[in-house]
């Protein structure tokens, strides 16, 4: 690998870096080290003057790498490897060396010292960069088509808008109908629009598409390729398998209302409902909420009815998030009560009202309309009976000291959450992992919700966890967006800083394959007599969480190998001459 | 099309739906109006429910936006307007507001601001520190550049005729750096010691600070300055400049405006020779002030600063001519000859003797020589400086009795006030309303004068009442000696022949560049001005040192400003700053010879403040301009890369479509005074608590903002400014149960005995992971009370009380001390996003945020077609759900620019 | 103290310039607390607070180990 | 007045593995502030704690390094959601192949350096140094 010439510049910052630091003798040492060309100073190597000089410096000394010894790479790293590539130099091999915030200015009263750790710091850049090889970005041409996983609303706006932005999109759909549980549950919180129309429209716009395949009564079985360009079969009216060629997944299949145990808070007993029950009453009432044959005058809420649950003996595997919506639903459902019969008798039983945001006027909008609000305590849940013919509430009311009242109802409505809906073998297929409460994981809530450890694969909606109609809809977008682009180019293009593996040294002991969390990484392979592991640079994240694992040190993260590191470490402690 | 996107606001909505659109390949455009992009995340110090280090997570992004290729980023900048063209296109017009720093050059280093002399309040650190005026914003700030903190020139700085910097030496004699307050003072004028007696201190007019009560004695304290000075180098520290350019300057005239243009043209490298007529240079500083006001020394040490330079004077060396000067092979001349003539009386019996030019007794008794008045009764003619100066001088030769006698009243005596109720105490007597008639004499001498009286007639052209006699008013009176100060003019007539001149004797130039009807020569000073002030003479010079450097380089004359300061900022507005009115703070009495003892004596009458009343007087400064131009960055920047000239920027750019995303803004909690923010030091709000946990924290642990004491006991109110309909916000703010929490947990790893209490009303813990959150922060002993704040009071030690409803408990109003209050203050939304568009253009929702149009299904879409909206300015959202809403924006805008080119 | 009428805390920022020299000489004889600073000097605890912290943030000062039962923690001038 | 430093020479030599994204920034931090650490503590950075190989660990000692600190990156890591775990089991490992070679496993250390923990960063660099010298 030797017999590379390396140029070395250091950088005085001013007086920042040379005030502390005997440049000089920085320079004199760095031109000593073996396989550097030429060492120069510069008093600001980040000035425009400067760059040109090293660029010159580069063509005419044809340098096949360089070190640069200055402030942080946080600021200057892309500065330099644009300078280097607008040189010819690959952009690869250069390495920057902070001699600025972990040098000069961190031993500011010890200048040989400093000036001797600065010595060290361009040795070990200098091995770096002389056992570096040129890399180039991986570029992995992609697909232009997607597919989406459900056809509720989130997937179906995800649909279009993948369309919109030219993309042929496929939609598969488990049930034989689109729209998920929205249909069937009238006006939605909070601009009261029927559910059923909007995903009329949604569907009409839909077919209207010629880029969109929409299948129904559909399942996703097989998933093959990686990012950008996968293949999916997907199985349709439980026969025919049909193969499709896509560069992106959106997986929308939504969640599942709570489904309360018999006998959890009366469930069973006549006139005890679940709140999607409720909302498909309410939503087929015509000037009066009725129940059987019953006129409903008097309705009770029981809140947090399969969420924020403790674990408990006969509980083992408790619900313990919050689903977020139904708090608000609970209240715009009374509300929509109150328009059908505003004689209605409405009893809240809460424990923390979680109607935030905007959502906070529906609630305020319910008190006023004579809905009643009843805190109870986490540990001293509502009781439902039945003990003569009627129901029966009975709540210890916190604002009453606690003191136990009973409640009669006619009514008593189930708050119910959400829950993640049953998709082994989705979760099979693509391999996505999962939270704790059962919902898909993305890699991080902040930096990328939307994203999953399988590059090419979005979640979107309340598949991810539980959302309200208007926030699952912007997280499917939002998936689109990340879709958008990866495929909107046609390539995307990869840092090569990925592992190898040394098919020399390799034996294949699967221990890289069993440490990667990215799906499809490594693979195992066969050349000629040996089977050995293959690291896909496409799937490679750069982590270089193999490397450790590797018995024999076959694996070399690109940028930071094996030698390399060793190298920087013998650079760093070798006596200054 | 100069960019496919605009992204307005920089904040984590800003910056993900930039990124987005940029990965997709449109080339975006984001403006951001801090110095830095990051917004309000990266002030956090970790964030819920993950504990995740906030600057770990904004940090790549921040860093990922300023690199990618199809992002340009404007921070500093204003978006002043957006109007939608007939295309579809948006024009946006543009404002960079300038830094003062060159972003190229600065490496971020940090040095200007450990120099910086001002100290101001550090908002990144939501107000518990100070930073500096030269500062750089935080310490992860993308792009990691300084920037200068400057509001305009402050008025002390404005006002001054030679634009010498008030308030920058002001802040460094009141940081103790004296010598270089001194230094600060060369750069824009060279006679600092007789300014600091005699100069009639502008700046001190305009300072804000009188509006309090009195004005910062600006003049008294640079006379500390130049004393300390002085009296540590007796000479200048300087030599003539190394680099010489081989060119000459004659310099008629040794008065402040000559030395001024000397100086200022020696330090450029122009050969000057300064040719003074008279035995001694310094003009007015030697001849018309008298030395009880200006030290003679003073004025000789104020002259070896010019020739240290190298400038030649040459005393006892009239010019004759211009000619003469062009002779001698100068390459310019400036002539200062100032005004040393008498304007002269037409009275009878001026030629008296005993009738004299008030130069001639000032001239002598200024050089050290005397005219013997002793016993005499002396008249002084006249109401300017001069008339005073003459008759104090009068008093010190020996007079019997002195009277000041002036046509008009005293109230329009051009005379400072000071300088004539210095006359009266030490006894001169002032007549007013009186003019000489006639002067009587006895053997050519006089003997006495006669008076008419005057009356105040209607205001002539400069404003003033005219004086007017009144009919058979004559008095007259005994009088030995008649002083005339009834004005001054210039010798101009050696050049008569080869200059245009004005009827007065005044030389005609061009007030701007000085220029005369000669090529090169150029005049000012008082004659071209008429009498005038000394540093309005020392303006004149340095103003004809630039347009002569001009002239001799062979660039042109127009089209450059010699002055181009910063508009004056409003002194109003300065005291408008903080929640409190500046507090008064009383002067220091100025220290004078006792009127008695002086009257007879040459010694200086006023005293230097010692060097604790100059820095506290100097302390009184209000940092009008906030940088007071002090300078010292600009000599220790090692890059070179401050630069006070540079100003706003101005352009219009075409975008295709824009994004909105300018955030929320967070509850002023001084809307609900109960709470005693800003009047209890302990109440603070959680933006201040989440800095006091942040590692780039103001303090160095988690202490009280009243005494530093680690608290032990502390309260979480929530809902401060949310769910609230008395601070008209009804809404949920919907972070702050969450954020408090997390606080609350932090607190509980940072002071593992402190007891925390929350105060609730519902916690609403309902994304992925809050409930559990919240759960275990009940698991590690934080304290939930049900029940909301209604006052909070302070008691003797600092600590509060807090009174709230207990809504959960026993019931009633119950009240509880804590050693520190954190008011989660609520979010609300940020009307800056409806001035970007025409009046009326972009909707807002019945709470002020940008409506969306169709939330349901179409989240981002705002009611102007091309314009979307991200994250928090259409609706409170957490950081995962404004990350959401952002991607949905972009998916909106390439759907946009997708169907738009599909149509094309 | 107690009776200081309250000055906007930009307003006593601005005094860390000359303060700066008074709470240096007073901690170049011993570290200490800024309760005793503030009695020392003769100003409210709340505004020597504010000097401190900033003198902290530029290197004037340095926070010594606080015994975990001191309310307060010592302040010291910093090694030049 | 200040203490005098002992010599670069005599201070333990410390290598610390930092990641670029999460513990350089705070290291980095350390000397914006001007913080100061001994001058023989020297880093190499790498993308992600959980990619040290325990193998540099054992060079570095065996090089001349007097210890090696793994400034992880803890929960804020980008690449491992268990990246933590991974980083204790690599020091750990490290810890083990130092006894069986019969060196002194507290020679590594590890800590969580997160981007904006310039103080622990040098608090831990001034304790280990400490520690160091006394081994």
């Amino acid at each position: 690998m030797s017999g590379k010439r390396i140029g070395a510049f250091i950088c005085h910052c001013g007086g920042n870096i040379s005030d502390y630091v005997d440049e000089e003798k920085v320079r004199a040492a760095a031109e000593k080290e073996s396989g550097v060309a030429v060492a120069k100073t510069f008093i600001f190597s980040c000035s425009e003057a400067a760059q040109q000089e090293m660029i010159r410096t580069i063509q005419e000394e044809k340098l096949d790498g360089i070190v640069i010894a200055s402030c942080s790479p946080k600021l200057h790293l892309t500065t330099f490897r644009a300078m280097a590539k607008r040189s010819g130099l690959n952009p690869y091999m250069y390495t920057q060396v902070n001699v600025r915030e972990q040098c000069s200015w961190a031993h500011r009263h010890e200048r040989e010292e400093a000036t001797g750790k600065a010595i060290h710091l361009v040795r070990a850049g200098v091995a770096r960069t002389r056992l570096g090889v040129p890399l180039t970005d991986l570029r992995i041409e992609t697909t232009p088509a997607a597919l989406v996983v459900g056809a509720g609303v989130a997937g179906m706006r995800a649909a279009l808008a993948l369309s919109d932005i030219g993309m042929a999109v496929y939609v598969v759909e488990r049930a034989a109908e689109v729209g998920g549980r929205i249909p069937r549950w009238g006006r939605m919180f909070p601009n009261d629009r029927d559910g059923a129309e909007m995903i009329g429209t949604l569907l009409q716009a839909i077919r209207g598409r010629e880029g969109i395949t929409l299948f129904t009564d559909a399942e996703v079985v097989g998933k093959s390729g990686s990012v950008g360009d996968f293949s999916v079969v997907v199985r349709v009216r439980g026969v025919e398998e049909i193969t499709l060629r896509i560069g992106a997944i959106v997986v929308a299949t939504g969640f599942d209302p709570y489904p309360p145990k018999a006998g959890e808070f009366g469930y069973g007993l006549p006139g005890v409902v679940t709140l999607p029950e409720f909302r498909e009453l309410v939503a087929g009432a015509n000037g009066q909420i009725r129940y059987g044959d019953r006129e409903v005058r008097n309705i009770v809420y029981v809140y947090c009815v399969g969420s924020r649950q403790a674990a408990t003996e006969g509980h083992p595997h408790p619900n313990l998030y919050c689903s977020r919506f139904c708090c608000t639903a609970a209240v715009h459902t009374a509300l929509l009560a109150n328009g059908i019969d505003d004689g209605v008798n409405q009893y809240h039983l809460y424990r923390d009202m979680r109607t935030y945001g905007k959502s906070e006027i529906l609630f305020e909008e319910a008190g006023r309309k004579g809905s009643v609000f009843v805190r109870y305590a986490d540990d001293a849940p509502p009781v439902v009976e039945r003990p003569d013919g009627g129901l029966l509430v009975r709540v210890r009311d916190g604002l009453l000291g606690g003191e136990e009242i009973g409640i009669p109802a006619d009514l008593v409505v189930l708050v119910t959450g959400m829950v993640p809906r049953e998709n082994a073998n989705l979760v099979n297929v693509l391999k996505l992992p999962i939270d704790a409460g059962g919902f898909f994981n993305e890699i991080h809530p902040k930096l990328r919700p939307v994203e999953t450890v399988i590059d090419g694969v979005f979640v979107a909606g309340a598949a991810q966890g539980p959302k309200t109609l208007a926030e699952s809809v912007a997280s499917s977008m939002a998936a689109v967006s990340k879709g958008a682009a990866l495929l909107l180019k046609g390539y995307v293009d990869l840092p090569p800083l990925v592992a190898k593996v040394d098919t020399e040294r390799c034996t294949w002991c699967g221990e890289c394959e069993k440490t990667c969390p990215f799906d499809g990484a490594v693979e195992k392979v066969r050349q000629g007599e040996k089977e050995i592991a293959c690291i896909h640079p496409a799937l490679c994240k750069g982590c270089g969480g193999c490397v450790p694992v590797c018995p024999v040190e076959a694996i070399d993260l690109e940028g930071c190998t094996n030698a390399q590191v060793k190298a920087m470490i013998d650079a760093l402690v070798r006596e200054a001459v | 099309m100069d960019y496919d996107v605009l992204v307005v606001g920089g904040g984590i909505a800003g910056m993900e739906s930039g990124l987005t659109l940029g990965d997709m390949g449109y080339k975006v455009l984001l403006v951001e109006k801090e110095v830095s992009i990051g917004g309000k995340m990266i002030l956090l110090s970790k964030v819920f429910p993950t504990l995740d280090c906030s600057s770990c997570i904004s940090t790549p992004k921040m860093a990922a936006t300023a690199h990618h290729p199809n992002l340009t980023v404007l921070t500093y900048s204003e978006v002043e307007g957006i109007v939608r063209k007939d295309d579809g296109t948006f024009a946006v017009r543009l404002l960079k507001k300038p830094t003062f720093v060159d972003p190229a050059a600065c490496t971020g280093c940090g040095d200007c601001e450990l120099a910086c002399t001002v100290a101001i309040s550090d908002k990144f650190n939501s107000d518990l520190v100070a930073t500096r005026a030269a500062h750089i914003a935080f310490p992860q700030a993308v792009p990691k550049k300084a920037v200068i903190e400057r509001a305009g020139s402050s008025p002390c700085n404005f006002t001054c005729p030679a634009g010498v910097k008030a308030h920058g030496y002001v802040s460094l004699v009141r940081s103790g750096k004296y010598e270089e307050a001194f230094r600060l003072h060369m750069e824009d004028a060279p006679l600092p010691g007789s300014l600091s007696r005699a100069c009639y201190a502008p700046c001190e007019g305009q300072c804000t600070r009188d509006e309090v009560e009195g004005k910062v004695p600006i003049r008294g304290i640079k006379r500390f300055m130049v004393d300390s000075y002085y009296e540590r180098h007796p000479e200048p520290e300087y030599g003539p400049p190394e680099a010489r350019n081989g060119k000459t300057v004659a310099v008629v005239g040794s008065g402040p405006a000559g030395l001024s243009a000397a100086y200022f043209l020696a330090r450029r490298g122009y050969g000057v020779t300064v040719f003074e007529g008279g035995p001694e240079a310094g003009g007015m500083l030697r001849h018309g002030i008298p030395p009880f006001r200006l030290p003679k020394e003073l004025v000789d040490r104020d002259i070896r600063n010019i020739t240290a330079l190298g400038v030649e004077i040459r005393t006892g060396t009239p010019v004759g001519s211009i000619a003469s000067l062009n002779d001698q092979g100068f390459d310019a001349a400036f002539l200062a000859l100032g005004t040393m003539e008498g304007q002269g009386m037409e009275v009878s019996g001026r030629e008296l003797s005993g009738v004299l030019e008030s130069m001639e007794m000032l001239a002598t008794g200024n050089a050290g020589g005397r005219m013997d008045l002793s016993g005499k009764r002396v008249a002084v003619i006249g109401g300017g400086n001069v008339a005073i100066d003459s008759a104090r001088m009068a008093l010190r030769m020996g007079a019997g009795t002195v009277a000041i006698y002036y046509r008009r009243s005293r109230a329009e005596m051009p005379a400072h006030d000071f300088e004539v109720q210095a006359a009266l105490e030490e006894g001169v007597e002032l007549h007013e309303l009186r003019t000489p008639k006639r002067f009587f004499g006895e053997n050519g001498k006089l003997v006495a004068v006669e008076w008419l009286s005057m009356k105040l007639g209607e205001p002539d052209a400069s404003g003033r009442r005219r004086p007017v006699p009144e009919k058979g008013s004559g008095v007259t009176c005994p009088a030995d000696i008649a002083v005339l100060a009834v004005g001054l003019k210039p010798n101009t007539r050696p050049f008569a022949n080869e200059l245009g001149l004005n009827r007065d004797g005044t030389i005609q130039a061009d007030p701007e560049t000085l220029a005369t009807s000669l090529p090169n020569v150029f005049a000012g000073g008082d004659d071209v001005t008429g009498p005038s002030m000394i540093i309005e003479a020392i303006a004149q010079g340095k103003r004809a040192a630039f347009y002569i450097d001009r002239y001799l380089q062979g660039l042109p004359l127009s089209g450059i400003t010699f002055d181009a300061r910063l508009t004056s900022v409003d002194g109003k507005e300065v005291l408008d700053r903080g929640d409190v009115p500046p507090s008064a703070r009383a002067p220091v009495v100025p220290r004078e010879l006792p009127a008695a003892g002086r009257s007879r004596s040459m010694e200086e009458v006023e005293k230097t403040m010692t060097e604790e009343e100059a820095r506290y007087s100097a302390s009184r400064c209000l940092d009008c301009g906030i940088c007071s131009e002090c300078h010292q960055c600009v000599a220790i920047c090692p890059a070179g890369a401050i630069h006070f000239d540079m100003r706003e920027e101005r352009k219009t750019l075409e975008v295709g479509s824009i994004i909105v995303a300018t955030g929320f803004q967070l509850f002023d909690p001084k809307r609900k005074p109960e709470y005693g923010f800003g009047e209890y030091p302990n109440v603070i709000t959680a933006m201040q608590m989440d800095r006091i946990l942040s590692p780039t924290r103001p303090y160095n642990a988690v202490v009280r903002p009243s005494d530093g004491m680690a608290p032990s006991n502390i309260a979480f109110v929530l809902c401060t400014g949310s769910r609230d309909c008395t601070v008209d916000n009804r809404l949920c703010s919907r972070v702050c149960c969450m954020y408090s929490i997390k606080q609350a947990q932090l607190l509980m790893g940072a002071l593992p005995l402190a007891d925390i209490t929350i105060y609730y009303i519902d916690i609403r813990a309902f994304g992925k992971g809050y409930e559990e959150f919240f759960e275990q922060a009940k698991g590690m002993g934080v304290r939930f009370v049900k029940g909301k704040v209604a006052k909070i009071g302070e008691t003797l030690s600092g600590n509060l009380r807090i009174r709230y409803e207990d809504i959960h408990g026993d019931g009633g109003p119950v009240t509880a001390e804590h050693d520190l209050a954190v008011l989660s203050v609520g979010l609300s939304s940020n009307p800056e996003a409806f001035g970007l568009f025409p009046p009326g253009l972009l909707s807002a929702d019945p709470f002020r945020y940008v409506r969306e149009v169709d939330e349901d299904l179409e989240p981002g879409k705002t009611s102007i077609d091309g314009v979307f909206v991200a994250g928090t300015a259409s609706a409170i959202r957490d950081i995962p759900d404004t990350i959401l809403h952002s991607g949905a924006a972009a998916t909106q805008v390439a759907s946009f620019l997708q169907r738009k080119r599909a149509a094309l | 103290m107690a009776n200081e009428r309250r000055r906007d805390p930009s307003e006593v920022m601005r005094d860390e310039m000359v303060m700066k020299g008074k709470i240096a000489s007073l901690l170049r004889e011993e570290p200490r607390t800024i309760p005793e600073i503030s009695e020392a000097l003769r100003c409210p605890a709340r505004e020597v607070t504010l000097w401190v912290m900033a003198l902290r943030r530029y290197g004037v000062l340095e926070v010594l180990p606080k015994a975990k039962a001191d309310d307060y923690y010592r302040y010291k001038l910093a090694n030049a | 007045m200040a203490t005098v430093a002992p010599s670069g020479e005599g201070r333990p030599k410390i290598l610390v593995f930092s990641t670029n994204n999460i513990s350089d920034p705070g290291i980095d931090l350390a000397g914006s502030q001007h913080m100061n650490y001994s001058s023989s503590v020297k880093v190499i950075s790498i993308p992600c704690s959980g990619g040290i190989n325990p193998n540099w660990v054992l060079h570095a000692l065996e090089a001349g390094f007097d210890g090696v600190f793994i400034a992880a990156d803890g929960g804020d890591c980008a690449y491992l959601p268990d990246c933590t775990t991974r980083t204790a089991r690599i020091a750990e490992r490290a810890q083990g192949m130092l006894k069986e070679r019969g060196k002194d496993p507290r020679r590594v250390k590890m800590a969580a350096i997160c981007s904006v923990c310039s103080e622990p960063f040098v608090s831990h660099m001034r304790q280990f140094t400490e520690a160091l010298s006394k081994l």
